[in-house]
């Protein structure tokens, strides 16, 4: 174990499976849980400090606005963000949406001469990956169809890992911005941000990171990566639902324009005319997640006192028990490659079972009270290209120990089993 | 019997593979309506076609992949509605859903009567997250029947 | 009282205020504060039964999809909406914006053909009030500039009322969408909502009301008011931050195309190509705000059991004692009428005070223990039609008391003395 | 003395309401700057105008409307860096800030000194929503004396 066993500190897993006995819960790459500290941040903010933030002149609006900040800056200081370099979002989906809607604003002339940069017209091309959830596909595909841009992909092998002998070429002078995952949430891959970053400067594209699968289990650091924006969720990284954020360079965040439009985002509004503030503020419109930001505060000082570089060692571990232990199961197949040292992957596991829908893999390893994902975990290109309609899932946080790794494999062994015609038993 | 053991009773796995009325087929001389379902979480999806001949669906037939329940559902489907009237599938498509809502409680024994192997779903109904997947079948059964009536001879 | 004294539900009003002494606060309609009821059950149900929702088909997904399908309907049922009617959103803001944007996207083909009856053009008009929230002005004037309509407002007269003699002439059969707010948050004034959407459904408009203020102190069926868009927001109707809804009428749902893209708003995804669900799924991408939906509907129980009709009653005694507290204190102007009957207000007041600002206005109630908010409260049209540049506003809640609007009475009577020159006091 | 005595002291009434500075002034000869500034919460702006005459700020004259808070501030920043040179305005406007950050706490005798009636707003570092009144003046300076700076003369 790189840190103590931390499972008590997580209330919900002290609860009964279906059946009775323990929980196994297997699904934190669709969303984690929240330990304590975090759930008992936000509940003494909202019984003693909270108001509105950003506006108020009295007491609770300063206490208010002052524990915001404060949160805004320690989620910064968590993803190698500065000041002015992070904007709430709902989750990481909207983040990215907050790039792509932004550039197809400027593309409208919504922004003004400082948002020119951030146009695209025909000619102009879009490059994203094939690997790619659908939050980080159909922002791109809309905003193509929106200025005449055309979409390009970087593939995937029939492993899972992108394939960047082309590189060069669907990376080109064309290409105004391109976007990919710092981590597959399908494959578990980790894929080599900095290669595509040197690409995309070398021909002057923008990045955007989807960071979601990654800021949970690595340490990361947007500013070292390189990359121009990144967005990432609260509610996989123990923090609560209803907040993500959107990392952006200061310069770029300044010029890019809004595209949710409301209260203080702005410095004048007559009926006719607005003119906005910068970022952060220009982003927020309206009333803001305050205190699910307190929250998601809580969580990254909950992973850094653990230590990211622990919380990364633990999940290799579990990566290569899990990977190991499903790919060697007659009958089942590992979704991506067993990975681990120059192959680096998380720790989750994505498979199929010869001749048993995942929905019916989920249910049974469900009877066993294990939790586990099934479908196409949004991404369903991925999932076309390495031969699978759907899967079942099975996937780490910092709570998941041996022991939960274990129940799955063994519970795993016995589906094929349970769905033989029963002569045949 | 376990929640598991009351859904995956052995005639719905034995349906699951058996898949009556697999291969789409357009009888001629018939009103055809077909209807094509997905289930948005997984991807699984049925393209189910029915034959009306005046009053009376002549034929049942379907084509797709999903979970043991949703093709276990098609093909208990198939052989429930091939040959009843409009009004008898309305009622067999009623008894199915209202059979969903139980929540794995025995139905009356007259729908059980009714429903034949399509009684043993009741184990579904415990399952609210799988109940979507038994009822892909007769959400599409429901719209091709529209489409069918709209179809001129 | 039309209820009992509900003070002790809410934890935060215990707390001393700056200076020590009983905390008055009168800042809800900027945010209200949550009762023991809501944090209790947002509470439970992360310690028991949180999940990913409708994805998975292990037991807590199952159960976290049920309560949040079970909170949807509950907050519709609060708001005289029916199934598919209620999407959640982030805040009333994004609620209109969702709206504005979908139009704007229609207007690019986006949606396709279903779609085209959202689509603006040359031509086309949008007509809004200049008594609204700059959110749900920015979001249309954008749309204007997107789409090439004019944006046309209903003015506002001296005191601050609608004026209607020429709606007729405003709202015409160019107009293609009319956005206007139930009450304001300035006046307090509850705008003729029948009288408008009649004018609308004559010329074909679509109705779009900004029920931010109203769903919070009065009983509102949408259906009813015969609209077709709504939005409002948690953090004002004693529910948790970051999370508000759109209501739309069904059809209407079905065919706006959505403006924020990703996960579990689609049927098929391929590279090149997406196919979208119907509502309320096309519009929620990503993962939910399912804990404060939670949150939300436990709001919406605890004011149901009050009874709207006897919130909308306490409110409105409240309104009278506010505002004719206020309008009597020399060198105090209230802005919007004194109200009440045929007249109808909310339970707010905003106000300026002949040389003094309001910033300093609130730093000296604040000083008495009394929260109210400062500055332009996001009207700065309607303050500048008003003669005001800014204002400071008390407003209730249910938790409002009259001896909280005794106390800022009181308070508010010495300020001119404070600030006055020290040899003339 | 309360919180509110601290911040509202005589000297800060009696700068807002005789707003030294106030009028713009542009001298003939010297580069000159201007900075527009507003406090998004409320509105308030101020239009803030530099006059350099080499190395010196000749002039340094201002209009707009706000708080007591912001209108004393700007007042007493026109007494403190007319006539300085910019690496002492620059200073001045450190000293300032740094005032701020004391949360009500007294500065230094230095500083104190420095800053004559400017230290009266010691107080206003115990409310953080009022220090943005009391920087939107200084904030005009700075983006002005930039201003000023590009000037060729
Ligand atoms: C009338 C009105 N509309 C819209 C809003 C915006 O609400 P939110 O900030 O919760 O999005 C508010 C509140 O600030 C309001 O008072
Ligand atoms: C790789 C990846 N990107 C994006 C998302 C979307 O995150 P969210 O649903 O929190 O917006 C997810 C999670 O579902 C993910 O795994």
């Amino acid at each position: 174990m790189p840190f103590r066993d931390v499972r008590a500190d997580f209330p919900i897993l002290t609860r009964e499976a279906r059946e009775g006995g323990r929980l196994t819960y297997l699904d934190s790459a669709a969303t984690s849980h929240q330990p304590a500290d975090v759930l008992r941040a936000q509940e003494e903010f909202v019984r003693l400090h909270y108001g509105a933030v950003g506006r108020g002149a009295h007491l609770l609006a300063e206490e208010a606005t002052e524990a915001f900040e404060a949160a805004r800056s320690a989620v910064a200081g968590f993803v190698g963000a500065g000041e002015g370099e992070i904007v709430w979002t709902g989750n990481a989906t909207a983040a990215i949406n907050l790039v792509a809607s932004g550039m197809g604003a400027a593309s409208q002339g919504i922004g003004g001469s400082e948002s020119r940069g951030f146009a695209l017209g025909a000619g102009d091309e879009i490059v994203v990956t094939e690997s790619e959830h659908h939050a980080n596909i159909i922002p791109w595909q809309v905003l193509a169809r929106r200025t005449g841009a055309a979409l390009r992909w970087i593939p995937v092998d029939d492993v899972g890992h992108l394939v960047l002998d082309g590189l060069d070429s669907i990376v080109n002078e064309r290409t105004k911005v391109m976007a990919f995952q710092h981590a597959s949430n399908v494959t578990g891959l980790i894929h080599p941000v900095g290669r595509l970053v040197d690409r995309a400067r070398a021909v002057g594209a923008l990045t955007v990171l989807d960071a979601c699968q990654s800021v949970p289990h690595l340490p990361v650091d947007f500013a070292a990566l390189g990359v121009d924006f990144a967005g990432f969720s609260g509610h996989k990284m123990l923090g609560p639902t209803g907040i993500g954020a959107l990392y952006g360079r200061r310069g770029l965040l300044d010029a890019l324009p809004p595209s949710v439009y409301g209260g203080s985002t702005i410095k004048t509004v007559t009926m006719t005319e607005t003119t906005w503030l910068g970022a952060p503020a220009r982003f927020e419109a309206g009333s803001q997640p305050v205190v699910q930001a307190i929250g998601l505060a809580a969580a990254a000082r909950y992973l850094s006192a653990l230590g990211m570089t622990q919380v990364a060692a633990h999940d290799e571990r579990l990566a290569n028990r899990l990977r190991t232990g499903v790919s060697s199961i007659e009958g089942v197949r590992l979704l991506g490659p067993i990975g681990g040292g120059s192959d680096p992957v998380l720790g989750l596991a994505a498979f199929t079972v010869e001749g048993v829908h995942p929905h019916d893999v989920g249910q049974v390893l469900d009877d066993a009270g294990i939790a586990v994902r099934v479908g196409h975990h949004c991404a369903q290109p991925l999932h076309a290209r390495l031969g699978a309609q759907s899967s079942t899932r099975a996937s780490a946080q910092v709570y998941t120990s041996d022991d939960d790794i274990d129940r799955l494999l063994e519970a795993l062994s016995g589906v094929r089993r349970y769905f033989a015609p029963k002569g045949a038993s | 019997m376990s929640g598991l053991e009351q859904m995956y009773q052995q005639v719905i796995i034995d349906h699951a593979r058996e898949r009556h009325g697999f291969g789409l087929d357009s009888p001629a001389g018939a009103r055809i309506g077909e209807s094509h379902q997905v289930n948005p979480v997984c991807g699984d999806e049925i393209r189910l076609r029915v034959a009306l001949d005046g009053e009376r669906i002549a034929g049942v037939t379907w084509e797709g992949h999903g979970c043991s329940i949703s093709q276990a559902s098609v093909s208990v489907l198939h052989d429930l509605i091939e040959g009843t009237t409009l009004d008898e599938a309305s009622e067999l498509s009623s008894a199915f859903r209202a059979l969903m809502d139980l929540r794995g409680d025995p139905p009356d024994p007259e729908i059980d009567d009714m429903l034949g192997d399509g009684s043993a779903f009741v184990g579904v109904g415990r399952y609210p997250a799988r109940i979507k997947c038994a009822l892909l079948g007769w959400m599409a059964l429901k719209d091709a029947l529209i489409q069918a009536q709209k179809e001129t001879r």
